[in-house]
C-alpha cells in the first residue's frame, strides 16, 4: 500500500494503524482472505462442493458422511469461527453504495440483506452437515434428510441474494459519481438471474437442473466467480481513487504518476 | 429541557432483559448441568418427556427476549460512528453482525421447543432435534467474536483527545473473543472440555457472553451519559 | 443530446473523427456477450442430453407447435425491426416517430408474451410440464428464462419511453442501450426457437 | 438518409422472416407422416441458419455495422464461438452417444 521506508512489517503496522484509508483496506483484505478460506473450506476441507449428488440412495449418503466425518466436522468448525469476516464484507459493499449519489437506503438494505442471507445460505447447511456427521449410527433416513437440507439451504437460498445484487445493480445504473462501471451493473443482472436459474433444485433429484446439474450448479458457479473477481478487482480500484468526498469519483493518475501510490503524506 | 430521544430507555432495558435471560437459564432443565452429548437415544428421549413443561416454558421465554440483546449493539454502533474514524465502515460491520447471534439461537430456540412439543415420538427425532438445537446454539458464536474484534479494532483506531471507550476495553474485548472461539468446534468432540457441555464450549463461552454484556454495558452507560453531559442541548 | 450525455462528449467527439462508434453505452455490450455465452452454455447442455436420449427428445417435440414457434419469431423480430427504426428516428430528432415506434415494440413484445403463455397453457393441457420429461424440462426452462429476459426487457423499453418522452431527457445513448439489450431478447430467441422447435 | 435506412432495415426484416420461413419448410420436409425423424443434415442447418440470423441481428438491427474494428471482430468471433460450441456439443455428444 505505501512505499515508505522500513521493515515490511513495520511499514504495514504504521499503515495498519495511520493509514487514511486504513478501514477501507481492512474491509478489503476481509473480504479477499473470505473468500479464499470460503474455497478452501467449501472445496478442500469439507469436500461438500462441488456438491453431492441429490440422486443418491441411502447407504450412499451414509458413506458420503463416513468419508467426510472428520474433514466436516472441523472444516465447518472454522467457518463457525471465521464466517463473521462475511460482516466487514458486507460492509464495504454498503459502502461503495453510500459512495454513489443515492440515496442511503440502498446501502442498507443490501448490508440488511446480505447480513441475512449468510444464515440461510452458510450458516443452516454449516450447522446441518455438522449434525449430520455427528453421529454415524444415526438413523440412515435421518441421515439423508439432514443431507437434503444442507445441500437444499445452501442452493436454494434465492431470494437475499436475487434481489441484493439488483438493489446494487440499480445503485450502479442511477450512480453519477462513477464509483463502478455500468457493464459490472449489467452483470449483476445475470448474477441475479443466477438466482432464477438454481430455483428447479427445489425440484428435480437428478439431471441438469438438481443442485450438482450442470445447468444449477456448474454455470451458475461460472457466473458468480466471474461476478465475484470483478466485485473484488472494482472495489480495489474504488478504495484506491477514493477521496472522501461526495462528488464523482476522481480517476486514477496514469501509472508513471504513481510511483508513490498513495502514501499517506501526499493524501493530508 | 432537553429533548427524549429514548437511547436511554434502551439503555436500560438491558438489566431487565439480564434479569429475564438469567431466570431462563436457570429454569431450562438442561443448563444448570448442561446435557452431554452422550446421552443415549433413550436418555434424551425420557429428558424431554419429563422436562416437557420447564423446557417450553423457559424456552417461551427465550423466545421473547432472545433479540433483547439488538439494541444494545446498535447502541454500540451508534457509538462507533462517534470515534476518529473516516468511513462509517465499523459501525456498518457492526449493524451487519447485530441480527446473527439472535436468529440463530432462535433456531435453536425452535429445535429446542419442538423437541418437547410431542416428547412420545420416536426418541431417534427427539435426538436429532436435541443435537440440532445444541449444535446451533454452541456455534453461534462467529457474530459474536466479529463484533468483539470489530469493538477492538474500532477503539484502537478511535485515537483522539477524548476517545469514545478506553483502550482496556480493546483488550478486553479480544479476550472474550479468544474466549468464544473454541466453542466453533465443539462438534469434534462428544467429551472433554469442547464436548458442547464441557468447560470450553458451554462454560467459558457462556461466562464470557455474561461477562461481555455486563462490562459492554457498563461502558456503554457511562459513554452515553458523558455525551449527554458534553453535548446538553443536542440538536 | 442533453444533460445525461455529458459525461460521453469525449466519446462523441471521437465519433466525429472516425465515424464509427458502438451504438449505445459500450458497457451494455459486456451484458450481451456474457449473456450470450450463458445461454450458450444452456444450449450446448441442452443438445449433449438430446443426443444421449435422441427418441424420447424427438417423441416430446411432436407436441410442439411450430405455428406458436413461427408466429413468436416473426413478432419478435417486428419488434426488433420497430426498436432499429425507433433507435433511427430518434437519432434525426424525429421523437415523435420514435416514441410511435417504441409503443410498437412493446406493442409486439406484449403480443410475444400472450402467445407464449398461450402456447404454456396448451402444453400443460397436453400433459407436457415441466417435470414431463427431459425435453419439457429444457423446453420451460428456456422459455421462460427468455421470458423472464423479455419481461426486464419491458423495464428496459419503458426507460427508453421515458427518455424521448420529455425534450429535458432524449439521451441518445441510453436509448441505444435499451435497443441494443431488446435485440438481444430477439437473437436469443431466434437461437432457442431454431433449438427447440426444428433441430432434429 | 431516413428513406434509405428505413428501407434497409425493412429488407433486413424481410430476410430475417423468410429464413424463418426456410424452417417450417425443412420441418416439412424432414418428417414422415407427422413422426419426427433423427437428422444431422436438418440439425446442423437449422444451427447455422439461426447463427446467421444472430450475425444479420448484430449487424444490421444492433449496428454492429458501424462499430469499430474491436466490437465486430468480438461480435463475430462470438458467432464462430457459438457455432463451435453448439456443433461441437452436438458432434461430440453424437460420438459419445454412438
Amino acid at each position: 500500500m505505501s512505499t515508505r521506508a522500513g521493515s515490511p512489517v513495520g511499514r504495514f503496522l504504521w499503515n495498519f494503524r495511520n493509514h487514511p484509508k486504513r478501514e477501507l483496506w481492512f474491509a478489503w483484505w476481509v473480504m479477499v482472505i473470505f473468500y479464499q478460506l470460503y474455497g478452501v473450506l467449501f472445496f478442500l476441507v469439507t469436500r461438500v462442493q462441488p456438491p453431492a449428488s441429490p440422486a443418491w440412495d441411502t447407504p450412499m449418503v451414509v458413506q458420503w458422511f463416513n468419508d467426510r466425518h472428520f474433514g466436516l466436522l472441523a472444516g465447518f468448525g472454522v467457518v463457525f469461527l471465521i464466517s463473521g469476516l462475511c460482516a466487514p464484507m458486507n460492509a464495504l459493499l454498503a459502502y461503495s453504495m453510500r459512495r454513489m449519489s443515492v440515496s442511503r437506503v440502498f446501502g442498507y438494505s443490501y448490508l440488511i440483506m446480505y447480513s441475512l442471507s449468510a444464515i440461510p445460505g452458510m450458516f443452516v447447511m454449516a450447522i446441518a452437515m455438522t449434525v449430520g456427521a455427528l453421529r454415524p449410527d444415526r438413523d440412515s433416513e435421518l441421515i439423508h434428510w439432514l443431507f437434503d437440507f444442507a445441500f437444499l439451504s445452501f442452493s436454494g437460498t434465492m431470494g437475499v441474494f436475487m434481489i441484493g445484487s439488483l438493489v446494487w445493480l440499480v445503485a450502479i445504473l442511477i450512480d453519477k459519481n462513477g464509483v463502478f462501471p455500468k457493464w459490472f451493473g449489467y452483470l449483476g443482472l445475470c448474477n441475479a438471474l443466477t438466482e432464477v436459474v438454481v430455483a428447479p433444485a427445489w425440484i428435480f433429484q437428478r439431471g441438469v437442473f438438481a443442485w450438482n446439474g450442470a445447468i444449477a450448479w456448474w454455470i451458475n458457479m461460472v457466473v458468480f466467480v466471474t461476478y465475484t473477481v470483478c466485485f473484488i478487482v472494482l472495489l480495489r480500484k474504488m478504495i484506491e481513487r477514493e477521496d472522501f468526498g461526495t462528488g464523482p469519483l476522481p480517476d486514477l493518475p496514469p501509472k508513471a504518476e504513481r510511483s508513490q501510490p498513495d502514501s499517506v503524506g501526499s493524501m493530508q | 429541557m432537553r429533548r427524549t430521544d429514548g437511547e436511554l430507555i434502551l439503555f436500560w432495558t438491558l438489566p431487565a432483559i439480564a434479569i429475564i435471560w438469567v431466570s431462563a437459564f436457570f429454569l431450562f432443565p438442561g443448563f444448570l448441568h448442561p446435557m452431554s452429548p452422550t446421552m443415549s437415544t433413550d436418555e434424551v428421549a425420557a429428558f424431554y418427556r419429563d422436562e416437557t413443561a420447564r423446557i417450553r416454558y423457559s424456552m417461551i421465554l427465550f423466545n421473547w427476549f432472545g433479540v433483547g440483546l439488538i439494541p444494545m449493539v446498535i447502541l454500540l454502533a451508534m457509538q462507533v460512528r462517534r470515534m476518529a474514524h473516516r468511513t462509517p465502515i465499523v459501525s456498518y460491520s457492526l449493524i451487519a453482525c447485530a441480527g446473527g447471534p439472535p436468529t440463530l439461537f432462535l433456531i435453536a430456540n425452535m429445535f429446542w421447543l419442538l423437541g418437547s412439543f410431542r416428547p412420545e415420538r420416536s426418541p431417534e427425532l427427539t435426538q436429532l432435534l436435541n443435537d440440532l438445537a445444541w449444535i446451533t446454539f454452541t456455534v453461534l458464536v462467529p457474530y459474536l467474536i466479529a463484533q468483539c474484534l470489530l469493538l477492538a479494532l474500532a477503539i484502537y483506531w478511535d485515537r483522539q483527545e477524548q476517545p469514545v471507550f478506553k483502550m482496556w476495553v480493546a483488550h478486553f474485548n479480544i479476550l472474550v473473543a479468544v474466549a468464544l472461539a473454541p466453542a466453533a468446534f465443539t462438534a469434534l468432540t462428544f467429551s472433554g472440555p469442547l464436548a458442547w457441555d464441557g468447560l470450553l464450549s458451554f462454560w467459558v463461552k457462556n461466562i464470557a457472553i455474561a461477562a461481555w454484556i455486563v462490562v459492554m454495558a457498563v461502558v456503554l452507560g457511562q459513554a452515553i451519559l458523558r455525551r449527554r453531559v458534553e453535548e446538553p442541548v443536542a440538536a | 443530446m442533453t444533460n445525461l450525455q455529458e459525461d460521453s462528449s469525449t466519446e462523441q467527439v471521437d465519433r466525429k473523427a472516425a465515424a464509427r462508434f458502438v451504438p449505445g453505452q459500450p458497457d451494455m455490450w459486456v451484458f450481451v456477450l456474457f449473456e450470450s455465452l450463458l445461454f450458450t452454455g444452456y444450449f450446448s447442455v441442452y443438445l449433449i442430453g438430446r443426443i444421449q436420449n435422441r427418441d424420447l427428445y424427438l417423441q416430446s417435440q411432436a407436441d410442439l407447435d411450430l405455428r406458436f414457434g413461427v408466429f413468436n419469431t416473426i413478432v419478435l423480430l417486428l419488434s426488433s425491426w420497430a426498436i432499429a427504426r425507433c433507435v433511427q428516428a430518434s437519432r434525426e430528432g424525429a421523437y415523435r416517430d420514435a416514441l410511435r415506434d417504441a409503443f410498437l415494440t412493446i406493442g409486439f413484445g406484449v403480443a410475444f408474451l400472450v402467445s407464449k403463455v398461450l402456447e404454456w397453457v396448451k402444453e400443460i393441457r397436453l400433459g407436457n410440464t415441466f417435470t414431463s420429461n427431459e425435453f419439457f424440462q429444457h423446453f420451460f426452462f428456456l422459455t421462460s428464462i427468455h421470458l423472464l429476459h423479455l419481461l426486464i426487457g419491458f423495464i428496459v423499453l419503458g426507460v427508453a419511453v421515458y427518455q424521448l418522452w420529455s425534450p429535458a431527457r432524449r439521451s441518445q445513448q441510453l436509448v441505444e442501450t435499451c435497443a441494443t439489450y431488446w435485440h438481444t431478447v430477439d437473437f436469443l430467441w431466434a437461437l432457442i426457437f431454431a433449438l427447440l422447435y426444428v433441430v432434429r | 438518409m431516413s428513406g434509405t435506412f428505413n428501407k434497409r432495415l425493412a429488407i433486413v426484416w424481410l430476410i430475417l422472416s423468410a429464413m424463418t420461413l426456410v424452417y417450417v419448410w425443412l420441418d416439412v420436409a424432414v418428417d414422415q407422416n407427422g413422426t419426427l425423424k433423427a437428422s444431422t443434415v436438418v440439425t446442423v442447418s437449422a444451427i447455422i441458419i439461426a447463427l446467421v440470423k444472430v450475425r444479420i441481428i448484430f449487424r444490421e438491427f444492433m449496428e454492429v455495422r458501424h462499430a469499430p474494428a474491436l466490437l465486430r471482430r468480438l461480435t463475430d468471433a462470438w458467432v464462430v464461438l457459438m457455432a463451435v460450441c453448439l456443433l461441437g456439443s452436438y458432434f461430440i455428444g453424437s460420438a459419445l452417444a454412438s
